[in-house]
């Protein structure tokens, strides 16, 4: 086993790492940046670096300082967290050429499958349901035209190259789609120097669901059930939970052995996870996969018992998945038992979702049967205005989904958080809904409370 | 109010703890707020390595002023291992009463196999070396102690 | 200002337990704030019911000085209900401007169907009753005020 | 269901009272004493009412003061969580007669399996196993010496009237009989005004196991495993765990089927708890019975998921156990999953074990996978000197033993709390110990960590 593994990252999750190797008995060291100095992450490893200034270019996401970092503590292995470096297959071949042991899958299956364009293809090679659309790129406004009407409307059409919306149109009509074929591609072609564009179907008010997978590097490949996390503010998830409403046992285990046979397909290792869309009918069609451990990770864990940072500190160690999950890689998954809530606690105004650092003059964590809080924040703590606001994930457990949104609402109030304002009042609003609480949820869900912007 | 008076106010303040003082003559305006921060945090500061200098050090190294008379403190701008010479058994950089011109080398940090040279960006005395040869060193860590020429 | 003057000050609020001072001439502010760290607690007071007197009151419930002119609180001795008079549509037992004497019932407090005669324990003048016929009261709860006679 | 709950008690348990009713959708009354003013069992109550000064005699013994405020706040039941008025027969009787429903066991089997020596002739006739020793009474030395060669040496003469240890002696040999016989005869008499004696079979070194049961109140029994307890100092547990490390598959299912028939013939009610002694032969001896919610019962929560304070409330509502623990009665348990531990976080010395009250300036809980924290302390909160000096539970789950224990140390590694001494030091020195991890306990553990008293 690893002796000494380097976290590189912040937070509630190099806390969360550093829990995990505590109870494996290996060595943590934390890095921090000159604003972490006082974090917790940095408090609790064994051996603490500063490794830059506040801003993550210089600090976080500064691969030779963290590579140093981690050859001057002579560690074996790092482990990624999530965001930061977690998806840098450049900076996974950087540690393996260092020889230190990357906490996650290997970089040429990270750039497979993190990569949009590519993974789509992959996936669609390896069996895996995907939106129907163009085979590549169009040929032009008569191939939109018929791809379209083979397809149904309404479509989207996205640029190749693209990224942050532009060269991207929904069209909802045959009518419609002279104009907005050529908008996008001349938005393409000054955007990104390309006018290539493509086509999917568009689904409307989808429900965002996730398969988590585990892979050893044995070729096995085991899955640990669905996630659902409809409720996102701009792609930000707010609230997952395990397993999914929607999802039964029998369709579960269909498409658990469609995902099971993908990822041993492409030699899948370690944690990873693939987020599929579901229309209304209840039909899932893959996005795209995280190569790495997921924030919402804990109702997994809560619902299955296993621990998923020391799987993956086991995989990456060479231990096989029938070692570390005895006698559940033959059925493909792992017995689950109840119903798991997050809620992700953001250092943010619940209304303006404006976020808010400073000094957190006053704390009271909620605790008690079936909840689970990991966190770095603590009274006297400050939250930096350089890094991602999330400042705790807030977990329930409950014999059923009712039992465990019950939970969250009390935890939810006994959450006191002084000092900077939270997103706390938004979970309890969400929570008190009616249609959460019914399981009516689509990624339009938050539309009704966020605030309606004024444009100029 | 004169250096002196400053210096022995200062030091008043700190012999009786007070941690916030105002003054605003004329109009009159004092303020003074005594005794240490409101509540303890929990978590004390990470004592694992030496601690780095307060503000974050841009990265060519420029030296902060130190609490030491006049003394200037040349910190690392990377993670590395510090050399104090270019190659094992060759001559160190510079040498404890050395005057260093700016621009001139005074040690080595590796990080990632290269060789990351620090130089002076001020004309001065090297008063103190502050790491030992092969030591591994983290961000902002003070390296040496420079005396400025006047 | 001068140092000296500076330096008596600090030794006074040191001497005082002055933690936090401020002064504005002139247009004149003045704040002072004593003890106690200023850092909040997670958890406000309960806000339920009133407050109860600061000091556990013993059980014969005497008067406590309250911050209005040199008016004393009788409070309540137990949990219960509280009743003005010794049954419904009798006259209560003391009125607003009543001169009370030591020893004579003021209210009673009902608890668990016992009857709890609560007696005044200095001599003084009713001058406001603070709870209402028939409403539920906590240990501690202010009952009525009294202007002690002199 | 109950539309309102007074909750009798203070601290961790009232919050954990508080808890399961704003779960289940019950409001809450706090009754607090002075010193309590800023407790946040009165902070997150619905409703709370002060019932006295800081002494415990005034404000949360004080049966009138608690019915008054049950009284001028109209709930329909009243929770005295353990200690206090918990065990208080003439309390649940004063409720009855309030119409006010005492959530417990009935008043008679509160006295009968609440009282020592009734409680032992109580379970002997039930069939439970109780320690070998005289019928009763001792007719006089010659007896003793008779009983003793039946039950065999070492053996306790007790005063029957007895209690603080006088009129109480260990005898290890026939040769000693006469003497000691007749010093605790006469130290009786002169204690007690009754020199009567019985004697029971001494168990060296013993463990301490207690099985926790529920029954509704239509004849229905259930048992939830079993705890070991044996990590005592002063007949104080510190650390409690499920399950029992000696208790098999086999004996838990024997002993369980015999404890279920026993309190199905008590007609015993609510949750409680029956106390053995384990000798070095693994035979179990009935020694109490304590007839409410114990301390230590969030380690069969971990293991069982069982709400068992949830249950509490629905069974003292009159609902049957195969309602609120569907398909379970008739296998006479519940299922268990992996092992958990508690530590009890006293605000005492960890080497003195003096008793630390006052502000707690700094606090980090722990949280994470597997952690547990019951408590009501929170930073700038302060300690009164006037109760228990319990001021968190922190318990950890594992898939195994070793897991709970790993968790456990990395947990109290993580619980920092400035201002007052706590006994978090002294919990880690027991994690490390080679004999608590064996799993090599008995009452007499603690010895080794007690300070040793110099004798005047």
């Amino acid at each position: 086993m690893f002796k000494k593994i380097l976290i590189a990252n912040r937070g509630e999750i190099a806390l969360r790492v550093i829990c995990a190797c505590k109870e494996m008995g290996i060595k943590t060291v934390a890095v921090y940046s000159t604003a972490d100095r006082h974090a917790l992450h940095a408090r609790f490893a064994d051996e603490a670096i500063c490794i830059g200034p506040p801003r993550p270019g210089e600090s976080y996401l500064n691969v030779p300082a963290v590579v140093s970092a981690a050859e001057i503590t002579n560690v074996d292995a790092i482990h990624p967290g999530y965001g930061f470096l977690s998806e840098n297959a450049n900076f996974a071949e950087v540690c393996e050429s260092s020889r230190i042991k990357f906490i996650g899958p290997k970089p040429e299956v990270m750039r497979l499958m993190g990569e949009k364009e590519r993974a789509r293809e992959a996936a669609k090679s390896v069996g895996l349901p995907v939106l129907p659309g163009s085979d590549g790129i169009l040929a032009g406004e008569s191939e939109a035209m018929a791809v379209a009407a083979r397809i149904g409307y309404p479509v989207m059409i996205k640029a190749s190259a693209g990224g942050g919306g532009r060269g991207m149109r929904m069209v909802r009509s045959q009518e419609e789609m002279p104009g907005l074929f050529s908008a996008a591609q001349t938005e393409a072609a000054n955007a990104f120097g390309s006018g290539d564009l493509y086509m999917e179907k568009l689904v409307e008010r989808p429900r965002h669901i996730e398969f988590q997978v585990l892979g050893d590097e044995h070729g096995n490949v085991i899955h640990l059930g669905e996630r659902e996390c409809s409720v996102q503010r701009r792609h930000q998830k707010l609230i997952e939970e395990s397993p999914a409403m929607p999802i039964t046992a029998a369709y579960r285990k269909k498409m658990g052995a469609v995902i099971v046979a993908a990822m041993t397909k492409v030699g899948y290792t370690n944690a990873g996870t693939i987020e599929f869309l579901m229309d209304p009918s209840g039909e899932l069609y893959f996005i795209e996969m995280n190569t790495r451990l997921q924030v919402e990770h804990p109702v997994t864990e809560m619902v299955t018992g296993v621990d998923m940072v020391k799987a993956q500190i086991r995989i990456a160690n060479g231990e096989k998945l029938e070692d570390i999950l005895p006698g559940q890689v033959a059925q493909n998954t792992v017995a689950a038992r109840g119903h798991a809530i997050e809620c992700r606690i953001n250092a943010e105004n619940s209304e303006t979702f404006t976020p808010s650092a400073g000094k957190v003059t006053g704390l009271n964590l909620p605790g008690g049967i079936g909840v689970r809080v990991d966190s770095a924040v603590y009274a006297e703590g400050v939250i930096p205005p350089y890094y991602d606001s999330l400042i705790a994930k807030l977990i329930t457990h409950g014999n059923d989904r009712a039992e465990a949104i019950q939970r969250m609402q009390r935890a939810l109030d006994m959450f006191i958080v002084q000092g900077v304002d939270t997103s706390i009042p938004l979970h309890q609003k969400i929570l008190a809904d009616e249609d959460f609480r019914a399981g009516r949820l689509s990624t339009a869900f938050m539309d009704r409370f966020t605030p309606v912007k004024k444009r100029g | 109010m004169d250096f002196e008076s400053i210096r022995k106010l200062i030091d008043t303040l700190i012999e009786k703890h007070i941690d916030e003082f105002e003054l605003e003559e004329e109009g009159r305006r004092i303020r003074i707020r005594r005794g240490g921060p409101p509540a303890a945090a929990p978590a004390p500061a990470p004592a694992t390595m030496a601690a780095a200098a307060g503000a974050p050090a841009p990265l060519a190294a420029p030296p902060t002023p130190t609490g030491e008379e006049d003394l200037l403190t040349v910190s690392s701008p990377i993670v590395g291992t510090y050399y104090e010479s270019p190659s094992p058994g060759s001559p160190e950089f510079v040498k404890i009463g050395d005057t260093v011109e700016v621009g001139q080398v005074l040690c080595i940090i590796e990080a990632m196999k290269l060789m990351n040279e620090i130089e002076a960006e001020t004309q001065g005395e090297v008063v103190r070396k502050l790491v030992t040869n092969g030591q591994p060193v983290e961000f902002g860590q003070p390296l040496l102690l420079l005396r400025p020429r006047k």
